[in-house]
This record gives structure tokens, C-alpha cells and sequence, in this order.
């Protein structure tokens, strides 16, 4: 049952050095507060899982969070690379990371399977790409009834699922609506889930594209206004575009990058949620 | 090129116009979002914008800052998860048209958005990966892929296969199972390159205006053939060009 | 591209004798009307494919429609038996039915994966049980990376969906909200679908809940309300409970029910829609 | 039984008794949803329902009627599709109980709803099927089952399994791969039968007031044996009879 809480203390009791995180929201939603936090508590050894390990990763590799990178496509969306993501997998800095590549497809089911309680998901993918040859949670399977080859991927039950949304109630029961990505599976595909929230109300007014998480399936709620930015949060805040823009020049150069992290993640004017 | 346009614009314009009006088209991040929604605003008003991040039907009317832009949930038929995305409307061949990008693209239109230089482990430059591109380009009934031509990004063979084009020629698709036709066009800042249908080699079929077959060679990494006669394409409409002109400002505008 | 017509045009054109049709509803937009209208063009050698064939499938197969029987729970929900699809099993009357059992969880998955594009589906089910022994459609598979076994389903892929929606609009969208059961997934496996519709409105607002199929997934659209009679819309009709234990009598006994079906279906009296 | 209540009654309290305040309860059609509403009703206010038809925490303020009652869409936290309660709550062992009927169960827990006499192929007497009691019996953490106890239904070995309890005894849950515990009571009209720890064998374990043992094993299809002490049931409480005629009478005034 979901337990209401300030960020640093789901962050201080759900996510440990060692586990395997899932922070998810496809290019809505995006959990960067929890994130930020989770960097601010100086997680180590972290396993981050994401399908598009946007900005909000290229902050935690290079703040030397993650020990590896499970993920299917890593950039800054309309603007360029990941520069602290590049500088881990092609100079080792701050510290090497080992990193397992899929599809989006590929992602997407492994959450499904491990939402599903299965060790596996089959799709139509990949075949004749080199993510198979280079990516062991891949692996060819035959139809028991028609003969025929499809492609299978190991399922994905992280440690701890992170997600951000617009409410929940005071049960802790959750509703995100407007685009959803993959948060409901990566979420029932865990052990543990935080979800932070723009607002904490009475009662969830059903609407339309709505996510319900009822709270038994949730284990701490944060109420973390704007925890989405620079992404958004339909209905409540606006991308802020030039944060993926100034991203750019800071995520460039090491140096910027370590002066960014004291001065908005552990510095004591940073904000702290 | 000539005056009045550049040639971003005119290949953003010949992508458009390779949209028929009323198919479903699967639109993959960059330049393919630019080109479909130019078609939707000039000759597909029917044309069915699908985004991997879960829209089915957006009809944004200005262009969309990212694939997750709040402009396409808000306009689109249906919104659904991204797991449906691929599993209900992408795998099984519902979608006509696939709309892909690439960093490096080679002469059996395989595509790689991986690594260049080194190897997987040590690459030299790590690209963001595959995305949605490789099962769209498997499973797409066909497949248009939009990329400025370089020597860099044009080459004999990609040096890691992120999505499959023709593999190593005829025969390939079939053999991987691969249930889409393929890349149809490349379509480029100089012209468009088809795939020759005996050897699947991609060849320079179309010309933009006062484009040279010199500089195309000089652009492509690959001794790369041109059709007996190049057709020639015609240059932007003043209606296309206005059309195009305006989703660049209001890019521009809420940058 | 969905064209709308009348409901006889819809069945005309695109329910043939010998098709697989799957008409779903689960306990709520049951397709009734559609499949009297089955009846009524004297259909035959169907296979009928359903989750629940509850008295819309009693009276198809009393009236001679299917072959063939694709199921996981037949009866009369609330009520008893169905009295006709035992009469066709037991006894082979108006002729032998052919049956292919599932679970609900078998029938749901092979859905997902026809909807899918997939040769089968995977599912903890059926190990240990009866079914498993006596339906060829369920075999074991195993997982590529732990060795689980584990159970596989085939496809479903009918030749036509038929399902009940609240609305669609002019360009035959459809939107159907409330327990929305497995029928997107119906439609999405099926090569063809019709869809009746309590009402066709200029323009659909999305609504909390809300199944949206765009008009391009979608064969036929045909305005019928009260179409799911004596199931229910909701938002439009209540479910009619004494019909269903008023169906009972009826289907006990083989005269009265050519009766029922002369007077229904059949006769000059009958309300054509 | 003693006057001022029905065996049936008696029954249905003692399985919403069964339901502790809290957990998750997949909820069969026919007398599990009496029971499960019951107990919500009464000492389980946030006892969260589960129907097969896609709703999640429903919350009716009368009997729903079927399992597709509209009222369960209308109070629930969450409505969802069939495929996802199957596949994502259900299966993973999200359910703390799985609460059946039954037409015949045996001594090992197996239930039969499927055919009686004849073969598979040709059957004295069709039942409806399986639905979803395989899944549920297969994957809640426990099972229920709320059955009347009759020679008929109570048999030594059922024809056919449609739904696994303890197989053939120890060992074949582990076996088959079974994750769930199974079914830890069977609630009958007479009182309450629980497995032999030991030898899985359903054993009479509880009776209701005024049930001799003399009438269970009429009543019984195998050589049914009884705790040296079985518990005997208290009869339900004013409150408890209350809520639930009142649910009753929702039901015969919606009919």
C-alpha cells in the first residue's frame, strides 16, 4: 500500500546502491526531480533502465551513479548527443559503463513480460540487425505451431520503478494521463515504485487517456510540483525547451558538467524537493 | 541550386510529396516529422501521422517539437501506450509507410545509429541507438528514409546494422522473415535514390535542379550508378515552400 | 476505411458461410442485433469464436449457423445452461458442433497475439488441467533464458470482428467506453470488422475509459441502437435481466424455440434493423 | 440449522468471514461475488474486488448482477481490459485470493466445470467451461471455494480437471509449476473443509451449528474425514444477515 512521503525518504528507502532502476516517461513525464534526488543521495552501482535515457541520465552517468545502461535510444531529442552518456561508453568517465541495447520494440515488451509475471516476450524484431549478436537478452524462438522463427527478450523486473504523474489521492492511488508511455509496465514489472506527483487531491476525477495505479501497486507517493521539468506534465506544466538546448554545452565538457552538478544538484542553494 | 529555396527545404519537399494522401505513415524523429506533416498540410490532408510515442491520427498544426510534443496527444485519434504502438499498430503491417531517418545509410539501405569507428564495445563515436527504426523498418509494408548526403553518412557498407534495409541484396528480407518491402526511396538534400530491383543496389534515379552528377559522386561513399535519365524534380511550389516556411517559424517561435 | 451502411449491407458483404467470426463483448456491447441479422441471411458453417458464448451464441447455434465452436465459457450468465449449444454438444442438434476450448486467459492471449501479428501467445495456464490434454491450439513452450516451461496459445485471426460501440463519427471512428472486455483486440485480429453503433455523432470527445478504434482499422459501421439488447451500452441502455431468464424456457425446448425463432428472426413480424 | 437463517445464508457469511480487510480478491461469478461484497460490507470496508470483466477495486452498493454490472465499472479505482487483468494482475501473483465456485471439486481440491458423464468428445452433460477458474486457480496466492455440499459435486476424483487444486496430492502444485498455494478452504452449506497438510486431502475441518457429521458424509462423495475436534461455526450475526438480505433484496428489486 502506497505510503505518502517527502522525496528524499522514498528515494532513501526504495532505491539502493546496487539496484536496478527503471526512471520511465516517453518524452512526457519524465521523473527528472526523483532523479535529481537519487543523484543528491550519491546512489552508486546503479543498474539505470530506461528506453530513452535522455538528459535525465546523461545527469546520473555522469555523476557516476550507474554501473550499466540498459536502454534503446539515447540522445537529447531535437538537439543532439549525450555527451556524459558518450564520454562513460567511449573514454570510461567517470567510470566505465556496461550498457545492453535494444530496440524501443524490444524495451517495450520486456516491461510487458516482466508486468506479466513471464520470463519472456516474443516479438518481430531484430532480426538481421547486430543488436543480436551484441545483446545476450535477445534470443531466437520457434512458433510451437507454425514452425516459424520469431524473437525473444528476457523480461525486465527492476528493483525499483520510478515514475512521475499528475495526481493521486490521499490513498496513494495514482493518475497520469496524455501520452503514457510505458510507466504502467515498468511500474507492475518491479518491486518496488515511487511515483511523484504534481498534485495530491481528494478525489481522481476519471479522464480521458487516463492511467490509473491503484495504490496496493505502489509503494511511495511524493508530491514534487513540476517534478516533470524540463519535461512536462500534461496539464499542469510546458516543456521547457531550452533546457534541452542548454544541456548541450554544458553536458560537453567535464568540467561545466561537474560545476552544473554543485551548483543544482548537491550545492546548498540547489533546490531541494 | 537555384535561388529562392535551399536544399533542406526542396528535400523536405520531395519527401512530403512522397506521401500519398490517405495511407498511415509511422514517423520517426527528425527530418521524417518535418516532411509528413508538410504533406498533411498541403497535398495528404488524410495522410495518418503515427508517432511511437503513442499517438494514432495527430494532426498538429504546427510542427512538433519532439516526438512526445503535447501537441500530438492533444490532436491525435487515439492515444495508447507505447507497447501498443509496436504490438498492435506497428508489428502486425498495418502501417503503409515508415518514415526513417539515419546517421550512416549504405547501397543496400541498411542503416546504422549505433557506433562508428572502434567496435561495439569501444566505439570510437557512440551514436543514441536503435529507437523504434529497426522493427519499423522490418515491419513497415514500406519504408522512406530521409538523410542529407555526405561521404560520412553514404557508405559501401554501415559498419553495425541498427535496422535492416536489403541486407546483403536480393533474398535477405525474405530469408530474416521480414515481412515489409524495404526501403522504397532515399531521399536526400541532391535527389532520390531508388533501389535497383535486380541487385537492390541503391542508384540515383531523380536529380534536384542544378544538381551535378559530379557532386553527387563527390557526396556518396559508394560508386554510386544514376539512372539512364535522371528525372529531374521539380523545385518547391510557392505553396509548398509558404506551407514549410510556417512550421519553421513557429519552431522557431516557441524554442 | 470504414464505410457506413445498414447492418444487412455489413453482414451481406462482409460475413461469408464457412467464415471464422468472432463477435465479443465481455458481459457488456454484445453485438445481438449484428448477430440476429446473422441468422436472418441464414449463415452457415460458421466458426463461431467467442469468450463467453452466452445467449447471442445459443441462438446461433440453435439456428443452425456454426460448425464449429471456439469458446471458454458458455452459459447463461446469472441463469444456467445454454440449453441449445448443450443440445448441439449432447446431442448434435440442429447439427454436431465442433468445440475448441479455452480459458478466458487462453482466449484473451490468443486475441493479443492475433491482434499482434504474432503466430501465439505466452502464458502461465492450462498446466495440470484437462484442457490442456484435449485442445490442439495449447502447447508448451520454453523459455529461451531460464529454461521455464511455460504455455503457449495460437493466434486467433477470424475472418471477421463484430462488436457493439457506443458511437462513431461520420468518418467511422469508433469509441466505445465502459468494460471494454477484449474487443479492440477482436477487431485488430479479425481480417475484416464490423461495428454497430448506438449513434453516429459529428465528432467523438474523448471520455474516461474510452477504447478508440481510428476508421481505418474498421470494415463496416452500422447505426443500430438498443443494438446490443439485452446486453447493455453504457451511458445508453440498461441491461434487460428478465430477458435473459425469460431465455431459458425458451431454449429448453427445441419447438419452442423454432418458435422463438420464427417470431424474432425470421417472420415478417420480426424487427429488421 | 436453527431457525432465523438458511444454510445458505450461513454459508455465504462464513466465506466473507473467510476475506481478511486489505488484501486483493479476484472474485468468480455466482456465490464468490455474494461473499466478497458481503465481507466488504461488513468487517472488510477496503477489501479490493477483482472481476474478470476489467475492474479493479469496484465498490457497488448492491449486488451486481453479473460480473459485467455496470455498477463495478462505475465505483471502481481502475477499469481495464480483459487481456491486462489476466495478464498483468492476475498472472504475476498480484491477487491474495482467488475465490471459485465449483459444479464438482474432489477430495484433493480439483474442480470439474466442464462435462459430467460421457467423454470429452461426447458428454452425458456439458457444463460451461473453464472461463477464467484455471488462471485464477493457478496463480492467486490462495484459493476459496464457496460450493454446496452434495454427493453429486463432492466426488472422489473429478471427471475432468478444469481448474488444478492439489492434483493428485503433495508435490504436484511444485510440479506443474503452479505458483499460487491453492486452495486452502473449501465453504460449503454444511460448514468448512480444509486440506490435510500432510496428504492435501479436503477435510472437515469446521461445521456449521446443528450439522451433524452423519449429514456431511451423505453429503459427501468420498470417504470424507473430520478433524478430531472440527470448530464449530457461529451463526451469523444480526449485522451480517442484515447486509446481506439487504444485498438480496437489491438484487430480486433489480430483477
Amino acid at each position: 500500500m502506497a505510503e505518502i512521503v517527502s522525496l528524499a525518504q522514498a528515494v532513501a528507502d526504495a532505491v539502493h546502491d546496487g539496484d536496478a532502476v527503471a526512471m520511465e516517461g516517453f518524452t512526457h513525464l519524465i521523473p527528472f526531480a526523483a532523479g535529481h534526488e537519487v543523484i543528491r543521495q550519491r546512489r552508486r552501482d546503479l543498474t539505470l533502465i530506461r528506453m530513452t535515457p535522455d538528459v535525465i541520465y546523461d545527469q546520473l552517468i555522469g555523476a557516476g551513479c550507474a554501473r550499466k545502461l540498459i536502454f534503446s535510444w539515447g540522445g537529447n531529442p531535437g538537439v543532439g548527443s549525450l555527451h556524459r552518456f558518450r564520454d562513460a561508453v567511449e573514454h570510461g568517465w567517470p567510470r566505465p559503463l556496461e550498457i545492453e541495447e535494444h530496440s524501443h520494440a524490444g524495451m517495450a515488451n520486456r516491461y510487458v513480460a516482466g508486468a506479466s509475471g513471464l520470463p519472456f516476450a516474443v516479438l518481430r524484431g531484430y532480426a538481421g540487425t547486430g543488436l543480436a549478436e551484441v545483446t545476450d537478452t535477445i534470443k531466437p524462438i520457434t512458433c510451437p505451431f507454425t514452425g516459424e522463427t520469431l524473437m525473444a527478450v528476457q523480461a525486465l523486473n527492476p528493483d525499483v520503478a520510478i515514475i512521475h504523474a499528475q495526481q493521486a489521492d490521499r490513498h496513494g492511488n495514482v493518475q497520469l494521463w496524455g501520452l503514457a508511455g510505458v510507466q504502467k509496465e515498468a511500474v507492475l514489472a518491479s518491486r518496488r515504485a515511487i511515483v511523484t506527483v504534481e498534485e495530491i487531491v481528494d478525489e481522481l476525477q476519471p479522464r480521458p487517456t487516463a492511467v490509473v495505479l491503484p495504490a496496493w501497486a505502489v509503494s511511495y507517493v511524493a508530491r514534487v510540483p513540476n517534478g516533470a521539468h524540463p519535461s512536462y506534465a500534461s496539464g499542469y506544466t510546458e516543456r521547457d525547451n531550452q533546457y534541452y538546448q542548454a544541456w548541450d554545452p554544458i553536458a560537453r565538457d567535464r568540467q561545466r558538467f561537474s560545476g552544473w552538478l554543485e551548483d543544482h544538484i548537491y550545492g546548498e542553494t540547489a533546490v531541494h524537493r | 541550386m537555384s535561388e529562392g529555396y535551399t536544399s533542406d527545404e526542396m528535400m523536405t519537399v520531395a519527401a512530403a510529396r512522397a506521401l500519398t494522401d490517405g495511407i498511415s505513415c509511422f514517423v520517426g524523429i527528425g527530418l521524417p516529422s518535418a516532411a509528413s506533416n508538410l504533406a498533411r498540410a498541403t497535398h495528404a490532408p488524410n495522410l495518418v501521422l503515427i508517432y511511437e510515442s503513442g499517438t494514432i491520427g495527430a494532426k498538429p498544426d504546427r510542427l512538433p517539437l519532439s516526438i512526445g510534443d503535447g501537441i500530438l496527444a492533444e490532436t491525435a485519434d487515439a492515444v495508447i501506450t507505447v507497447p501498443e504502438i509496436f504490438n498492435y499498430w506497428l508489428q502486425p503491417g498495418r502501417i503503409d509507410v515508415g518514415f526513417l531517418g539515419a546517421a550512416q545509410i549504405d547501397k543496400f539501405g541498411n542503416i546504422n545509429t549505433t557506433i562508428v569507428g572502434g567496435d561495439y564495445a569501444h566505439p570510437k563515436v557512440r551514436l543514441p541507438g536503435a529507437g523504434g527504426a529497426p522493427e519499423i523498418a522490418a515491419s513497415s509494408k514500406e519504408v522512406i528514409v530521409i538523410v542529407r548526403q555526405t561521404k560520412r553518412a553514404f557508405v559501401e557498407r554501415v559498419e553495425f546494422i541498427t535496422s535492416v534495409g536489403y541486407g546483403d541484396g536480393p533474398g535477405t528480407r525474405e530469408k530474416l522473415g521480414l515481412r515489409g518491402k524495404g526501403p522504397r526511396q532515399i531521399i536526400t538534400d541532391l535527389g532520390i535514390l531508388t533501389p535497383d530491383p535486380r541487385t537492390c543496389e541503391f542508384t540515383m534515379t531523380a536529380l534536384f535542379e542544378g544538381v551535378s552528377r559530379d557532386t553527387v559522386r563527390e557526396r556518396t561513399g559508394w560508386d554510386v550508378q544514376f539512372a539512364t535519365e535522371p528525372e529531374v524534380i521539380a523545385p518547391p511550389t510557392s505553396h509548398e515552400l509558404a506551407a514549410l516556411r510556417k512550421f519553421n517559424a513557429s519552431e522557431k517561435a516557441s524554442e
